[in-house]
């Protein structure tokens, strides 16, 4: 069988994105990539949490957080992870309709939270508390940043993902890019989760 | 895409496309020795100026720029590439992998450390190199003026990215495309080195990678992560860069151990002394190595406890080197030792390294420290270990795998005099500079006073860079000769004993014919003994599949490098930086749109097109 | 590469069994999405409302964090599954490092 | 210090071995010649470590010289070698013997951390009979590019480039930077230690000389064009002296041009003294020059003479490349004017 060929029900493998090497080292070249990933995100978490009081020239950071709009976006990408997870299990069943749809559930929601985040930026600048206004504004923009970066490169992969196999069904070829783009998105949003709690949840109490 | 036919041209073309793990290890070793060489014109201006007191071959501020770009040259664009060139020309021969696990992201690492080094090297033609030493300290960098250091961070960060893809691409190469047969414990210690060397590259880069975003941050978007004015704290980058540092020596050190365990091996023709304990003293020096980045930084301030702690924890990394050494020793112990130049500079390592090594537990004593630190006895111990150690290596595994990359043998004779004169040269220059330091010498000084005493010490310090220069010299000479007049080989020149020594020579572009079945450690060794030709396949002549050639990860590193001259003029060059940025950034994202769009299966070789069998290295 | 392409892993399973096996991963998810979902609301209503002190507020939502990050990685993302131990490796380094950063630069910049 | 960490210089023979390799080094800067408490614990430290090092050495060294000559390949004998897999007992013996040289090693090292630190009891000099015998006082050094400033807040006094101290006292110091990072040592007297922007990262570290006479500081940490050329003097002197030097600084008033002043301070005061302060006014941009007429160099570096003050008013950056002070036009007689005028600050006479 060619890996292009479009998989049917009966010569389904258990997981297909792992089926071929090519699948297999795609699959674990990613994951080291997430574990590398982690190193870069701590790397900001740390200066961001060594600067967090060091608030220049710019307002307090208890005085300016959106806590509700933050917990919104929080919940939204959330939501998201499990639609992916739910594309994942489609993919497992050769289900691809499903697949795609949930997929382009996790792509609306990704962009609403961009949408937020942006908003969340736009107000704060407002409030003067800008990328230089001092340490502690540098330090959550990129960290906030490089994490908003990620969702919009998430974005545009699985745009491309969607648009280039639409009408294709699953093959050895193209499963494990599918794949791979849900553990990318459950990462972005673990990385989430410690931003909601370490820079804004303790922004709040200093 | 190219075809089948393409993989047996030289064209340019094919060099600029090629997906080959063996071309672009030939790629990685041209461009890394064209670095070293460039690295070591610096080493000389460096040793020139030193010469003699208050000498004004170069100014202040020249002399900070070359020994700057002496040890971002020397680390990141010589050492690290020749390292990536064995990595690449060996590890998979020695699994006996057909590939590696990612051949386009290989290329594509290899283009982005190119375009990385030449953006960085740029800068002398632009307004000045970068000059606040391979650590950039802030706010130093950050306030250094001209454009050196956007050179230095967007030209180490593109090369920086190449390195971590490379070292992704080695560890799923080792984990998943083994041969059959080819368990953990029964790897080659280099491979094993290279395995541990690219773990560390995983877990050290990305640290680095954001310490560089910070530094331009600062430095072109007027961020404020280091100016202590706006609440910042220069303290967090010597942290990101010696977290990152650290574990870069021995990103260094680790594969040069390897070539060392395979040639001490070899030319003593006995197994490796206390193979699993090898394995494991690596494993532990890869872990502790994460565990010490702050004996750089005895001296900041950090306060008695943190200190300590430091001190003790970067003492413990002798134990597992010590464990190396000894098992050295007594691999050589009952050898029938050949002293061909490979195992010449080998055993000049062992040596060499052990006195670099001695001197580093030294200076982790911490409060001996405050003294040595920044003196020039920092300067010996790491040329010991660098120099003495890495480099050494490199050339042990030069003369070892030539025949195995280009089918060639060096000049033995050649050969010798390239090792006395380069390991009596270093020896002479770097042995006297650890009583330049204690008598009070700083580094990074481009000059000292006539009255000091200092003088007669720097001098024999330069006559020795001249003797490893004319060591130098001797061995690009002996490459020209090898070229023009060497005869091919066979595939199996020194009686080997890993797998990389099965296959005929010319290396095959599918490298096995068959895939090998492996019977233990030192595979080739155990079919010689068995009475065997060659080794034993494991599974019929078929169809091989080959990965498709590519221009994707050129043009892309192409992409970045015009990127990456957006941002270094980006305060200085208006509209025109603008649209660099954008133009770079966009070639690179629809290159990767392109890669994502395009399906690439890549080829087969039909069987009709293979030899019937495997004949072996042809002995 | 040749040959091995796909032909040791695709093989047929009883259908059955795959369906039973996939309806309680689907359960399981949905499990912890509820229970993240509620974590979240837990660690911001325990820094909004004045009743807990800070410092235990502030321990409690990192342990609550924490929790969060196992029900990714190893209920959506199966890191406990068969075949994952070098994904497990990888990530555990990770964090292992990020542990030695993080308290680093919380810790030792004065 | 503990007296059993002198067991280093039972050994002396390595130590001797050292200081005769290299005819000592000058006695004014080298870490060799410990002149102070702290250069001298390092040096202990250093001798010791050495002598655990040397002992590495000889060992490696003799087994590989034996092992290269014993099992070289000789013509005609191509047997094949047994082939070892290992041995556990001598592994388990190089694993040992390091680990205890090392403890030998990390003991004394830990030890000396904490003695060589100041701790916030040691610098309130509470520290029991002996710190308080010491009663530290305090020296401000503020690293610049590329000059250092000394003040002594207790005493009232701001020098720059010559750093006074008394001998045989322990004296804290506390280190900050105007401007980027630097180090400060003084190789003969103590370890160095890094000088931080802001006032968040200031470093405390002391000082105790034991030997009167001139030391020579410098920097340690790459700060510029001029790093090189940063150096510094330290005058260790008697108490008497010390005592008597605080008096005379503080004493020094600058005489407004409103009086009769010589033609040089007129040309200083409308040309200098918004950085150089003099006595009691001037501003901080440059090196105080209270007592410049006692100072053994020129801007650090140059020896003290007319002829280089000379040279360093009207071209300081052909000495000093990079510095912050700017070049001036002055002709020879203003030049003769304003030097003679420099020269005679000097308050130890
Ligand atoms: C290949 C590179 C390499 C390697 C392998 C090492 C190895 C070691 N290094 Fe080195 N080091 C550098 C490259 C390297 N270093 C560089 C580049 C710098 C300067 C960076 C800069 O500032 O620009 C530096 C600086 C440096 C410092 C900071 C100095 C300062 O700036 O003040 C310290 C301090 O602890 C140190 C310690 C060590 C130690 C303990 C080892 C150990 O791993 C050595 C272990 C080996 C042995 C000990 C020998 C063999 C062992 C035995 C025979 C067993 C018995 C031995 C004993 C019981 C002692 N190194
Ligand atoms: C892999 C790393 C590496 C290597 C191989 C070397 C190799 C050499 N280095 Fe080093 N060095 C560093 C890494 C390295 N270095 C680092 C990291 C620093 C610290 C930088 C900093 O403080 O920021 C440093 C600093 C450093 C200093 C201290 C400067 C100072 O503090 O002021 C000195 C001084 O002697 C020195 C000398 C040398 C010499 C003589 C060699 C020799 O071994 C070089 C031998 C090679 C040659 C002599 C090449 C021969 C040349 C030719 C054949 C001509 C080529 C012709 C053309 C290109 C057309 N180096
Ligand atoms: C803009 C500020 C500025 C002005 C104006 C200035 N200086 Fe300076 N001066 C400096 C700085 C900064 C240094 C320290 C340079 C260094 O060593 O890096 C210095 C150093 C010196 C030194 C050496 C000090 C020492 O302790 O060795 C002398 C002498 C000196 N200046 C004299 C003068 C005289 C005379 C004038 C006026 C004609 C003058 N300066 C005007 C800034 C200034
Ligand atoms: Cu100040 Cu170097
Ligand atoms: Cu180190």
């Amino acid at each position: 069988m060619n890996v292009g060929e479009r998989l049917t029900d009966q010569n389904f493998p258990e997981s297909p994105e792992k089926a071929t090497l090519e699948g297999k080292n795609k699959f674990l070249g990613f994951w080291l990539f997430l574990g590398g990933e982690t190193v870069l995100f701590a790397t900001l978490f740390g200066t961001y949490l060594g600067l967090r009081n060091s608030f220049g020239k710019g307002p307090e950071a208890s005085e300016i957080f959106q806590l509700p709009m933050v917990f919104a976006a929080t919940i939204i990408l959330l939501t998201s992870s499990l639609t992916s997870v739910y594309a994942v299990l489609a993919l497992k069943e050769n289900r691809v309709k499903a697949m795609r749809g949930w997929l382009f559930v996790t792509l609306l929601l990704g962009l609403s939270f961009l949408g937020l985040e942006i908003y969340e930026f736009i107000h704060y600048v407002h409030e003067g508390h800008t990328f230089t206004s001092g340490a502690f504004g540098s330090a959550f923009y990129t960290l906030v940043g490089f994490h908003g970066g990620h969702v919009l490169f998430g974005c545009l992969w699985l745009s491309t993902l969607l648009i280039r196999n639409s009408g294709r069904g699953l093959t050895l070829y193209n499963s494990p890019k599918y794949y791979l783009f849900a553990l990318y998105w459950h990462f972005v949003d673990v990385v989430w989760v410690f931003i909601f709690t370490v820079v804004y949840l303790l922004g709040k109490v200093g | 895409m190219s075809n089948a036919h393409a993989a047996n041209k030289s064209s340019l073309w094919d060099w600029l496309t090629t997906v080959d793990h063996k071309k672009i290890g030939i790629l990685y070793l041209i461009s890394g020795g064209f670095f070293f060489l460039i690295g070591g014109l610096e080493a000389l201006l460096i040793r020139i100026q030193l010469m003699k007191p208050e000498n004004t071959f170069l100014t202040g501020d020249l002399y900070n720029q070359v020994l700057t770009m002496h040890g971002t040259t020397m680390i990141f664009l010589a050492a690290m590439p020749i390292i990536f060139a064995f990595m690449n020309a060996v590890v998979p021969l020695q699994i006996g992998a057909r590939d590696v696990a990612f051949p386009f992201l290989n290329s594509l690492g290899f283009w982005l450390f190119f375009f990385g080094g030449v953006l960085l090297n740029l800068s002398w033609f632009l307004g000045g190199a970068p000059d606040a030493g391979w650590t950039a300290y802030a706010p130093l960098s950050t306030t250094s003026s001209g454009s050196g250091l956007d050179f230095y961070v967007l030209g180490l960060q593109i090369a920086g990215a190449g390195t971590l893809i490379g070292g992704i691409n080695f560890l799923v190469t080792i984990i998943n495309m083994r041969a059959p047969g080819m368990t953990f414990m029964r790897m080659p210690l280099f491979t094993w080195t290279a395995f541990i060397t690219s773990g560390l590259i995983l877990f050290a880069f990305p640290a680095l990678t954001i310490g560089f975003f910070l530094l331009m941050f600062d430095r072109v978007f007027e961020a404020n992560f280091f100016d202590a004015s706006m609440g910042g704290n220069p303290i967090i980058w010597e942290h990101i860069f010696w977290i990152f540092g650290h574990p870069e020596v021995y990103i260094l050190i680790l594969p040069a151990f390897g070539i060392i365990s395979e040639v001490v091996s070899t030319f003593s023709k006995k197994r490796l002394f206390g193979y699993s304990a090898m394995v494991f003293a690596t494993v532990l020096i890869g872990f502790l190595g994460f565990m010490v980045w702050a004996h750089h930084m005895f001296t900041v301030g950090l306060g008695p406890v943190a200190n300590s702690i430091f001190a003790v924890a970067t003492m413990a990394i002798a134990i597992p080197t010590g464990v190396k050494i000894f098992n050295w020793v007594f691999t050589l112990w009952g050898g029938q030792i050949r002293f061909t130049t490979a195992n010449l500079f080998a055993v000049g390592f062992i040596p060499t390294f052990v006195m670099g090594g001695v001197t580093g537990v030294m200076l982790a004593a911490a409060p001996a420290d405050y003294q040595y630190h920044d003196s020039y006895f920092v300067v010996a111990h790491f040329h010991y270990v660098i120099v003495g150690g890495l480099v050494l290596g490199l050339f042990a595994g030069l003369y070892y795998w030539y025949p195995r990359m280009f089918g060639k043998m060096l000049n033995e004779t050649i050969g010798k005099w390239n090792f006395w004169t380069f390991f009596i040269g270093f020896h002479l220059t770097f042995f006297p500079q650890h009583f330049l330091g204690l008598m009070g010498m700083p580094r990074r000084y481009f000059t000292y006073p006539e009255g000091f005493g200092l003088g007669s010490m720097n001098f024999i310090s330069t006559i020795g860079a001249f003797f490893m220069t004319i060591g130098t010299i001797l061995f690009v000479y002996n490459i020209i000769i090898t070229h023009a007049k060497g005869k091919m080989v066979s595939g199996d020149p020194w009686d080997g004993r890993t797998l990389e020594w099965a296959i005929p020579n010319p290396t095959p572009h599918y490298n096995f014919l068959q895939t090998p079945l492996v019977r233990g450690l030192d595979a080739l060794w155990i079919e010689k003994m068995a009475g065997n030709k060659k080794m034993t396949p494991a599974e019929p002549v078929g169809d091989i599949h080959m990965p498709n050639n590519s221009i994707l990860p050129f043009i892309m590193s192409l992409g970045f490098f015009i990127a990456g001259f957006g941002f270094i003029y980006f305060n200085k060059g208006g509209a025109l930086a603008l649209v660099a940025i954008i133009v770079g950034l966009g070639i690179g994202l629809v290159c990767m749109f392109l890669r994502s769009w395009i399906d690439d299966h890549g080829y087969h070789i039909h069987k009709k097109d293979l030899p019937k069998e495997d004949k072996g290295a042809d002995l | 590469m040749a040959g091995n392409e796909h032909t040791n892993s695709v093989h047929r399973h009883s259908s059955l069994q795959k369906k039973i096996k996939l309806k309680q991963e689907r359960r399981q998810h949905n499990v912890s999405f509820v229970m993240m979902i509620l974590l979240t609301i837990l660690s911001f209503a325990s820094i909004m409302s004045d009743a807990i002190s800070d410092t235990v507020a502030i321990l409690f939502i990192i342990v609550l964090a924490c929790v969060q990050v196992f029900f990714q990685l190893y209920i959506w993302m199966h890191l406990g599954h068969k075949g994952h131990e070098f994904p497990m490796w990888g990530i555990a380094s990770g964090l292992f490092i990020a542990a030695l950063t993080v308290g680093t630069l919380i810790g030792l910049i004065w | 210090m503990k007296r059993w960490l002198r067991l280093g210089r039972i050994v002396p023979i390595f130590g001797l071995m050292l200081l005769g390799l290299m005819g000592c080094g000058n006695p004014q800067m080298s870490a060799l010649q410990p002149q102070g408490k702290g250069a001298e614990a390092a040096y202990d430290l250093m001798i010791l470590s050495l002598v655990v090092m040397v002992v590495v050495l000889v060992i490696v060294f003799l087994l590989f010289t034996y092992v290269l000559i014993k099992f070289r390949k000789r013509k005609g004998d191509d047997s094949i070698p047994e082939q070892v897999e290992g041995n556990h007992m001598l592994e388990l013996l190089w694993t040992g013997i390091p680990i205890v040289l090392l403890i030998i090693l990390a003991v004394p090292t830990v030890m000396t951390t904490f003695d060589l630190a100041v701790t916030e009891k040691a610098a309130s000099g509470e520290e029991g009979e002996e710190a308080k015998k010491d009663a530290p006082m305090t020296v401000k050094v503020t690293a610049h590019q590329f000059w250092w400033e000394f003040e002594y807040p207790e005493l009232g006094v701001v020098t720059a480039q010559e750093l006074y101290l008394p001998v045989d006292t322990r004296t804290n110091v506390e280190l900050s930077s105007a401007d980027v990072i630097h180090s400060f040592w003084i190789p003969s007297i103590s370890g160095k230690m890094d000088t931080n922007p802001g006032d968040k990262l200031v470093n405390k570290m002391w000082l105790h000389p034991e030997e009167i006479g001139t030391f020579q500081g410098a920097c340690a940490e790459l700060c510029g064009d001029a790093h090189a050329l940063m150096y510094f003097q330290v005058k260790v002197v008697s108490q008497e002296k010390f005592d008597a030097w605080v008096e005379s600084m503080k004493t020094v008033k600058f005489a407004d041009a409103s009086s009769d002043v010589s033609e040089g301070q007129k040309i200083f005061e409308n040309n200098c003294l918004q950085c150089h302060a003099v006595g009691d006014k001037g501003g901080k941009v440059g090196p105080a020059l209270t007592g410049f007429g006692d100072n053994e160099k020129v801007a650090g570096i140059l020896d003290h003479n007319k002829e280089n003050i000379m040279k360093w008013i009207n071209n300081p950056h052909d000495v000093k490349p990079g510095n912050n002070m700017p070049d001036f036009n002055f002709d020879d007689a203003q030049l003769d004017a304003l030097s003679d005028y420099l020269l005679g600050l000097e308050t130890a006479k």
